[in-house]
């Protein structure tokens, strides 16, 4: 019984817990980032391949009578997504400003937000991998009303309620799944179901399927459910928003991938068509939304949902290649997209400012800045080199595998490569080129600090880029036959 | 040191260097330079050596994504005559044109960037040369791209220069769009998760559908062509090359003239076997081809930009070498014109370049003149790309061009008269831009005082002088192409040689008498000065129609999703709650009477629901 | 030993009280809460013994029970009434403020002990299977309350809300009484569990008679339960009455009333006939409490007062349940549900009577900037708000989960529906207290005392939101 | 001879005149007495039942019992109810139902 | 003949309840009815019903409410304007639950039965009531003795001038 799973999960709580009690928090935030980072990555360089599987178990029982219990354990997916995760909360630690106003509650939210996203990816009890999401609702809540900027109010009543009800959906879903198994055999471990499945004990009605797809769906903004999330990420502080479009949106796919995907063959299968209509809305509609923005954190927040139409495209070629290309993707786009906002509120916090009208020629002052925005915005057009074209083009090969009911998705998707070419160029060029206003003169170049955090974000999306089998043979660990 | 070490370093070296400089020596401008160079004569040795000791063979690298059966792609290098010949192309220009940026932005701010930017260049352009699959041929693809994209916008300050990048990469992205579905659809086609391939020697055979299914096979090589169309700045994606000449000269010289827009063709050449195999395809690259030389040639006749004429010459060309692409009975053919046009149009470029330096960028040829005194070496260089471009006897532009004329003859006589044209305006143009900034008197003051440039930049100028002249005689034919496929002149009557020759005096002639000693332009054409209004069209497409298109979608999500959608049902709720809230009177006889009510209704549901 | 000694030995304690503060003449009369809640504690710890019902044969056993809903919810009614006494010092000043005494205290200690009998009456309620007996206890009960409601006499607030509830209470009274006389004009008994026997037997003619009957008593049982369209008196009363008391209110009289519903139904829904009347009765019930009491919350601005609408959507829920009693689990479900329940309520209560005290007014806008002013209330609000909007990891949600699991089981799915779509009003309306903590400026910067008590009392009922949230399983098993 | 019916008649309408005096009168006072003649049609009901209905030919003792609590309960309540009454009185001057909308919506 | 007369009385007077203005006026119909409604208990051989009826109703409580209107001398109910909404609907509330209980009263044939005699020896009523309530209902009865202990409490605590 291994406790590296639930310490990651504990760390955080915990330093949230002295943080309260009066520790300094900026501190104590850090190392705690710090050493989930190496406790992550020792785990991911310890994992098993050729055993594969899950590894580093651990088990607490919380209602053994209905098959409810506390398991934590990890396949490649889980540490793929562990890493992510603590790479990102570190990056958004560190790269957080000086906070005037109640510290403590800033670093308190951060550091639940990501507890709780950790503690959802290692879960292996359905319940808990909910409960665990849940943790993160009330810091954003807090976040985004007292340290964002804009319309932040609204956004964040928008976002909780949309996430709220979405998640409640969520519930209702898994609840009926859970009902639907024989009544003798009731669980909620993963493990249990996937093996019901393959033994083809338990058929549950392809509806609930569909619940799963709204309630999932509305966390990962799958189109329609989308509305909540550009004006959260424009309005959110930029760790919020790290951590919220880097992490914890993935939670949803990471769900559909591990619910979905093993319980539901006949149903994916029965209504990918639906399911490739809205991917089509993500990407064709969406990108199209997103060309239209005036600011860079709404292009980016627009991106962000964007760019979930390739993954859900990969879930919906049902093949290994695709569904690896969406996980490699859902890794990739959450460093990318990390490091957008990262850089986002950079530029915010020394500008006041994300209008294209009033930006440009900010290269000249700020030409590290830059630099490092140019990589983020090229990783997320998917420019090979990054993790996000390997996805990309892995979740072509698995659509076109599927068969011709791909072929207008799949000539969208390629086309969506061009479309997000046009807006992040945009992006860049009315940032960073062209001439400069006067007001800009005196602007700082970025901190040593925020460069470091960003450069731990952009540089595993280089070494996946470059090398992607490293993820490949990772995660095809959790993919079902 | 084995062959595929070398082949290895010769690939990677570039990638160091620009790493170095991005990381470490940014500061430093001699270092930078220093460090790029370097790299670029290890790659010209380590070019020669694969070339001389004819390494063909299939280098493996490691398998960037393996599932096995069902999907590998392998990073392995290929070394054939084709590859091979491509690679001396590249590794003997590029540090030619490196040391002469040194003398040319030496003034310049950002110029360990540009040397940064120019060494991933080279790395991205061996890998395309070097890639033995399409997807690696993509990636590549895709990193020469960007590549251009930092260099066209060196000078991102200027606003044309910002757009032209822009312009430049997403133009690209559109051809890539076609190039991509297409190796999507050789794979499929070859098996897709059952042993589907795309390596070279793979596709080349034609699959088992294709032959049953000759449309589905015009259709991919098409889509293929498509990425040939964005980067070789094909009609009708043409439109970013002549803008991209914002960039530095070198760069419009090295990528914008000698290689990378080559490379377009190189992939044609490359899936020649297959492309030949399928004659609509071919048609319609030849018709794009000839259609875009003819295009570009007429377009050239009316710049002003001593660049831009130079750029369009550049499209026409290319045009030539897809034409061959599209007729040839070998892949040599149109790698011989690619061949011979890179060292000349490299060549002209330079000059041009020194020009501009010793015009103090001044690129507008109506404001130079008579700069053939004061620029001896700068003018001497310039005539012998200028004849070898308009296919003068005995200089390498004539031998390529000769047999893509015959060669064009022979298979199809609309596009021979269409491309003989085209061979008569390239003359005319060159000789236009030689009369009217060589010759004749001073037009401003710049020109006045202008200066032969340093050595670092003529030396190199004399260097590609020399091949400008020679690469077409048969001894490199023969060192260079034998190998890749035969270029034997086919059997054409005596007139197609004579009428090559015909219009290339034609066109010389017509320029000389024309822009003898004049001031301003004899003939002014709004139609082609505008460059057909195609820019003009594609602006309005993209404001018009994407923009709209956008604007449209993004009222919608808006009002319509978010509006009606998710805020009204919020508002719903919130009134309906107002509303109740409302039953709650605070007098207790309207209690009672609810109560009442309730009582009623309870009892009279308990007797009655059944 | 037996069951019937914790009423009693609350009603003695409630005696001995009452002598000692009227021979006793110390001005604070804090000690008598602390004493009540002693006692109360040590009852708690008595019904933890083993215990039996009363003897078969014996006059008692045909009035009370002892099983395991009797059990489990005179524990819960003895917590909550602990936690009520404990509440009490802290309302002191209120107190003396509104009472009109010749010294400090005057009356203060009455205000302590009348808590007591009301308990005994809903202990007696919670485990009576007749009619009689749960009249009697329900009024013993009822009848105090209304004095502690109104027991401001100087506050006008106080008075209206005790009037209301006094009329509104009588009426409901009245139509119990009324129901009780049918239902044994028809079947000739008054004990809950002799009722199906009886019906059985009853012609097919009578069932009109009999059904007039049960809709009385489900009138008076909906009017303690708050089920709309009954549920009007309280958002006033709750309002209006005494901090302590209100939180009394909406936690155990509400949970009496729930048992004798669900002792009721239990008896009836076997009943062929009745079951499906009585299933819709109950569903439309549930849906229209749900409905009023979460959006008829949204757009309150007064604290207490969106607590009472809040425990009317509380009430929805378990309405619930109640509609899928069928499922074997309805009983644990609910039972959980309540425990939760009363943990985040009363916990809101006691966070709100801080505030209050400190600010001078239970409006939202009185807790501006409580984070700042005082972390420690702040926290244990959100706790509560968490937990009564039912995030994850609190009492509220397991409770939350296990009601629409059984819901679900009974194929409730309109109500499933509808409850998502409340839940997601409930965020809004529990998140205005959050968002009044910790976005808004506080108007002053003055920090915010605690009592010990208080504190300790916060941070008992913070644990049990947590405990029950995290490790449900032994409640859960003690209630199955 | 009556029957049952007559006198479950007479104490429904008996209720339902107190019912009526509840919702219709705005005197506390006098719909406390409302109050009052519902408890007591409920008792005629069930003196009614417990002579009608007999068990082993005597009444059914349990009924009259009843009554005999519900009387003496109703006495409790409306000792306390005018109790309130009064210091409602005391402190608002008023018995008016009207008056008493402070708490509202 | 006795039920005609004292159950067209009781009602009469209950509904001079609802009608008179004067709070004096309405407490005296209301302890008429009640006797009345004694009156209707010795009818069903309920005499000492009846006779705890007239004691606690006609003397207790309606002393209590006259003194209580005495004392706070409450004039009659100022003529305020009728609310229509509210009469109507409370009038309507009435007829419908009359119609629905009239009608369950008279659909159920078991309610025709004429008063049935009682046989046997009987002890006294009071003996009768005596008996069952030590009996059998010594727990309520207990309970009955906390309720009038806690309202005996509850009525000091709230009318007391001043607390102590």
């Amino acid at each position: 019984m291994s406790l590296l799973l639930i310490l990651l999960i504990v760390l955080p709580l915990a330093a949230s817990v002295l943080i309260m009690l009066g520790a300094a928090p900026r501190v104590m935030a850090l190392s705690a980032a710090f050493l989930n980072l190496l406790i992550s990555v020792a785990l991911f360089a310890r994992y098993d391949l050729t055993a594969g599987g899950w590894q580093f178990l651990s088990e607490w029982k919380i209602l053994p009578k209905l098959g409810i219990n506390m398991t934590l354990g990890a396949d490649g997916l889980t540490l793929t997504m562990l890493l992510l995760a603590s790479l990102v909360t570190l990056s958004a630690i560190w790269i957080a400003p000086k906070i005037d106003k109640r510290e403590g509650v800033y670093y308190v939210c951060l550091l639940f937000i990501s507890a709780g996203v950790i503690g959802a990816f290692a879960s292996l009890d359905v319940l808990f991998l909910y409960s665990f999401h849940e943790l993160a609702l009330i810091p954003t809540f807090i976040m985004i009303g007292v340290w964002g900027s804009g319309d932040r109010q609204a956004a964040a009543w928008k976002a909780t309620i949309y996430l709220g009800l979405g998640s409640f959906i969520l519930l209702i879903g898994l609840l009926a799944l859970y009902l639907s198994i024989p009544a003798v055999s009731r669980t909620m471990d993963l493990r249990q179901l996937d093996q019901m499945a393959a033994a083809g004990t338990f058929h549950p009605s392809s509806l609930i399927y569909l619940i799963l797809l709204v309630g999932f769906g509305s966390l990962v903004s799958l189109f329609p459910f989308h509305s909540w999330a550009p004006p959260a990420y424009a309005c959110a502080p930029a760790p919020t928003a790290m951590m919220h479009a880097g992490v914890l949106k993935k939670f949803g796919l990471y769900g559909l991938i591990r619910i979905a995907l093993p319980l539901f063959p006949e149903a994916m299968h029965q209504f990918n068509g639906l399911l490739l209509l809205l991917v089509i809305g993500n990407i064709l509609y969406i990108g199209y939304v997103t060309v239209a923005q005036k600011r860079l954190d709404w292009t980016i927040g627009y991106s962000s949902v964007m760019h979930m139409g390739y993954i859900f495209l990969g879930l919906a070629s049902l093949n290994i290649i695709g569904v690896n290309g969406a996980m490699i993707l859902m890794f990739a786009h959450g460093l990318s997209v990390a490091a957008a906002f990262a850089l986002c509120g950079e530029i915010r916090r020394r500008t006041g400012t994300l209008d294209y009208s009033e930006l440009g020629g900010l290269a000249k002052v700020t030409p590290v800045l830059g630099l490092l925005f140019g990589f983020a915005a090229m990783a997320s057009v998917g420019l090979p080199g990054f993790a996000n074209f390997a996805g990309e083009i892995l979740v072509f090969f698995g659509a076109t595998a599927y068969g011709p009911a791909m072929i207008l998705p799949v000539i969208v998707g390629v086309w969506g490569v061009v479309i997000s070419a046009i807006y992040m160029l945009r992006a860049y060029r009315s940032t960073f080129w062209g001439p400069m206003m006067a007001r800009w003169d005196s602007l700082t170049d970025i901190t040593p600090t925020a460069l470091w955090s960003v450069i731990l974000l952009l540089v595993p999306l280089m070494i996946v880029g470059f090398y992607p089998q490293l993820l490949v043979k990772m995660v095809t660990t959790a993919i079902p036959r | 040191m084995n062959l595929s070490t070398i082949a290895w370093i010769t690939l990677f070296v570039p990638l160091v260097a620009a790493a170095l400089i991005l990381f470490v020596t940014r500061a430093s401008k001699p270092l930078a330079a220093g460090l790029v160079i370097l790299s670029a004569l290890i790659t010209t040795i380590g070019g020669w050596t694969l070339f001389a000791k004819s390494a063909d063979g299939i280098y493996h690298g490691f398998n960037w994504v393996d599932f096995g059966h069902a999907l590998s792609i392998p990073f392995d290098l290929a070394l054939d005559p084709l590859s091979r010949t491509m690679l001396v192309v590249v590794t003997t220009i590029s540090p030619v044109v490196f040391i002469y940026s040194i003398g040319y932005m030496k003034e310049e701010v950002g110029f360990a960037r540009f040397f940064a930017g120019l060494a991933l260049f080279l790395f991205s352009m061996l890998g395309i040369v070097l890639a033995n699959n399409l997807v690696m041929m993509f990636i590549f693809w895709e990193l020469v791209g960007v590549s251009s994209y930092i260099l066209i916008g060196h000078y991102y300050q200027k606003a044309s220069a910002a757009d032209a990048a822009k312009q430049a990469f997403l133009v690209n992205r559109i051809g890539d769009f076609g190039f991509m579905l297409g190796i999507l659809l050789f794979w499929i086609a070859t098996g897709g998760p059952e042993g589907g391939t795309f390596t070279f020697a793979a596709i080349n055979h034609p699959a088992p559908i294709f032959v049953q299914n000759p449309a589905l096979l015009a259709v991919a090589v098409v889509l293929i062509f498509c990425g040939t169309v964005g980067k070789s700045a094909q009609f009708p994606l043409h439109v970013w090359l002549p803008n991209s000449m914002e960039g530095p000269t070198p760069v419009s010289s090295l990528l914008h003239a000698a290689t990378m827009v080559a490379a377009g063709v190189y992939l044609l050449a490359r899936i020649f076997p297959i492309l030949s195999s399928s004659p609509e395809a071919s048609e319609i690259v030849a018709w794009t081809g000839a259609i875009t030389a003819l295009g570009a040639g007429i377009l050239a006749t009316q710049q002003d930009d001593i660049k831009g004429i130079l750029a369009y010459s550049t499209i026409s060309q290319l045009g030539y070498m897809v034409t061959g692409a599209g007729l040839a009975v070998s892949a040599a053919l149109p790698m011989f014109h690619l061949f011979t046009h890179a060292f000349f149009k490299c060549l002209l470029f330079l000059t041009a370049g020194s020009v501009i330096l010793g015009m103090h960028h001044e690129q507008n040829i109506w404001k130079m003149g008579g700069l053939k005194g004061k620029m001896p070496i700068t003018f001497l260089t310039y005539c012998c790309g200028m004849l070898a471009l308009s296919g003068c006897p005995f200089f390498s532009g004539h031998y390529s061009k000769d047999l893509i004329m015959a060669c064009s003859w022979e298979h199809h006589r609309g596009i021979f008269w269409v491309v003989v044209i085209a061979a008569g305006l390239t003359p005319f143009y060159m000789m236009r831009q030689a009369m009217v900034v060589f010759f004749g008197k001073p037009r401003s003051e710049h020109s006045e005082h202008a200066h032969e440039s340093p050595l670092v930049m003529t030396i190199p100028l004399i260097l590609l002088a020399i091949p400008a002249v020679v690469a077409g005689y048969p001894f490199f034919e023969h060192t260079f192409f034998h190998e890749i496929g035969t270029l034997s002149e086919p059997e054409v009557p005596a007139y197609v040689p004579q009428v090559f020759l015909g219009v290339f005096l034609a066109g010389l002639a017509l320029a000389f008498f024309l822009y003898r000693n004049v001031e301003k332009d004899p003939i002014r054409i709004p139609f082609l000065e505008n460059r057909f209004y195609i820019d003009d069209l594609y602006f309005w497409i993209v404001r018009v129609i994407q923009g709209g298109f956008a604007k449209l979608c993004s009222f919608t999500d808006r009002w319509f999703i978010d509006g009606i959608l998710v805020r009204g049902s919020a508002t719903l709720v919130w009134t309906v709650g107002f509303a109740l809230r409302f039953l709650q009177l605070g007098n207790i006889q309207a209690y009672a009477l609810f109560f009442g009510i309730g009582v009623v209704g309870l009892i009279y549901m308990l007797l009655h629901v059944r | 030993m037996n069951s019937l000694f914790l009423e009693i030995a609350v009603v003695l304690l409630g005696i001995v009280l009452l002598l000692v503060e009227a021979f006793s003449d110390r001005s604070n009369k804090d000690y008598l809460a602390y004493l009540g809640a002693a006692g109360l504690t040590g009852v708690l710890a008595l019904s933890f013994l083993p215990q039996i019902g009363p003897l078969p044969g014996s006059p008692e056993a045909a009035f009370i029970t002892s099983d395991i809903l009797s059990v489990f919810f005179v524990r819960f009614l003895l917590v909550a009434t602990i936690v009520t006494l404990l509440m009490i010092p802290g309302y002191r000043t209120v107190l003396e403020r509104y009472l009109p005494s010749e010294r400090a205290g005057g009356g203060v200690g009455e205000f302590a002990i009348l808590p007591l009998f009301v308990c005994a009456g809903l202990m007696w309620m919670v485990s009576s299977i007749d009619f009689i007996m749960i009249f009697v206890s329900l009024e013993l009960a009822t009848i105090t309350l209304y004095v502690l409601v109104t027991y401001l006499r100087q506050n006008t607030a106080s008075l209206e809300a005790g009037t209301k509830f006094l009329i509104l209470g009588a009426l409901s009274t009245g139509f119990i009484v009324y129901g009780i006389s049918w239902i044994f004009g028809v079947t000739g008994t008054t004990n809950i569990l002799a009722l199906p026997d009886a019906i059985s037997t009853l012609p097919e003619s009578s069932l009109y008679a009999l059904l007039f009957g049960i809709a009385m008593i489900l009138v008076a049982l909906s009017f303690k339960t708050g089920a709309f369209p009954f549920q009007f008196w309280i958002p006033d009363v709750y309002q209006g009455a005494p901090m302590p008391i209100t939180s009394y209110l909406s936690v155990a009289s509400k949970a009496a009333g729930f048992v004798v519903l669900i002792r009721f139904l239990l008896s009836l829904e076997a009943i062929p006939v009745l079951t499906n009347k009585l299933n819709a009765v109950i569903t439309l019930l549930a849906a229209l409490t749900l409905i009023f009491g979460n959006f008829a919350a949204i757009p309150q601005t007064n604290m207490k007062r969106l607590l009472g609408y809040s425990s009317v959507a509380h009430a929805g829920y378990l309405l619930m349940g109640v509609a899928s009693l069928a499922s074997m689990m309805a009983i644990p479900a609910i039972g959980f549900y309540f425990a939760g329940y009363l943990a985040m309520t009363m916990l809101a209560f006691v966070v709100l009577q801080a505030v209050s005290e400190a600010t001078g007014g239970d409006e939202i806008s009185r807790f501006n900037g409580l984070s700042k002013r005082s972390p420690f209330l702040a926290g244990a609000m959100l706790l509560s708000a968490a937990s009564l909007a039912g995030i994850p990891f609190t009492a509220g949600f397991i409770g939350k989960l296990l009601i629409f699991e059984v819901a679900l089981k009974q194929g409730h799915y309109g109500l499933v529906m509808l409850g998502c779509v409340t839940v997601a009003a409930g965020f809004y309306y529990y998140f205005k207290v959050i968002r009044a903590m910790y976005w808004q400026q506080p108007s002053e910067e003055t920090a915010i005392p605690v009592s010990a008590t208080t504190r300790w009392l916060i941070l008992l009922l913070g644990a049990g939101i947590l405990i029950l949230g995290i490790y449900p399983a032994p409640l859960l098993a003690a209630l199955r | 001879m009556p029957t049952l019916a007559n006198y479950l008649i007479a104490s429904g309408l008996l209720f339902a005149t107190g019912l009526g005096v509840v919702m219709l009168r705005r005197s506390i006072i006098v719909i406390f007495m409302g109050l009052e003649l519902m408890l007591n049609a409920a008792n005629l009901s069930l003196v009614a039942f417990s002579r009608y209905g007999l068990v082993s030919g005597h009444q059914n003792y349990d009924a009259q019992i009843l009554v005999f609590f519900i009387i003496s309960v109703a006495a409790a309540e409306v000792a306390v109810g005018l109790a309130i009454i009064v210091s409602l009185y005391r402190a608002r001057q008023t018995t008016h139902v009207e008056d008493l909308d402070s708490l509202k919506f | 003949a006795a039920f005609w007369f004292f159950a067209t009385l009781m009602l009469l007077f209950g509904v001079s309840v609802v009608l008179l203005r004067n709070p004096v006026s309405c407490a005296m119909s209301l302890v008429m009815s009640f006797i009345c409604l004694a009156a209707l208990y010795v009818t069903l051989d309920a005499t000492f019903i009846g006779v705890i009826q007239v004691l606690v109703y006609a003397g207790a409580v309606m002393v209590l409410f006259l003194f209580i209107i005495m004392l706070l001398d409450l004039r009659e109910e100022k003529s305020r304007r009728l609310n229509f909404g509210a009469t109507l609907g409370g009038l309507l509330v009435v007829a419908a639950f009359l119609s629905i209980l009239t009608q369950v009263i008279l659909t159920n044939p078991a309610f025709a039965i004429p008063t049935p005699v009682l046989v046997g020896p009987q002890l006294s009523d009071v003996k009768m009531i005596g008996m069952t309530l030590f009996h059998s209902f010594g727990l309520p009865f207990e309970v009955i003795g906390v309720l009038l202990l806690s309202a005996t409490v509850g009525v000091v605590v709230l009318s007391r001038r001043t607390l102590r």
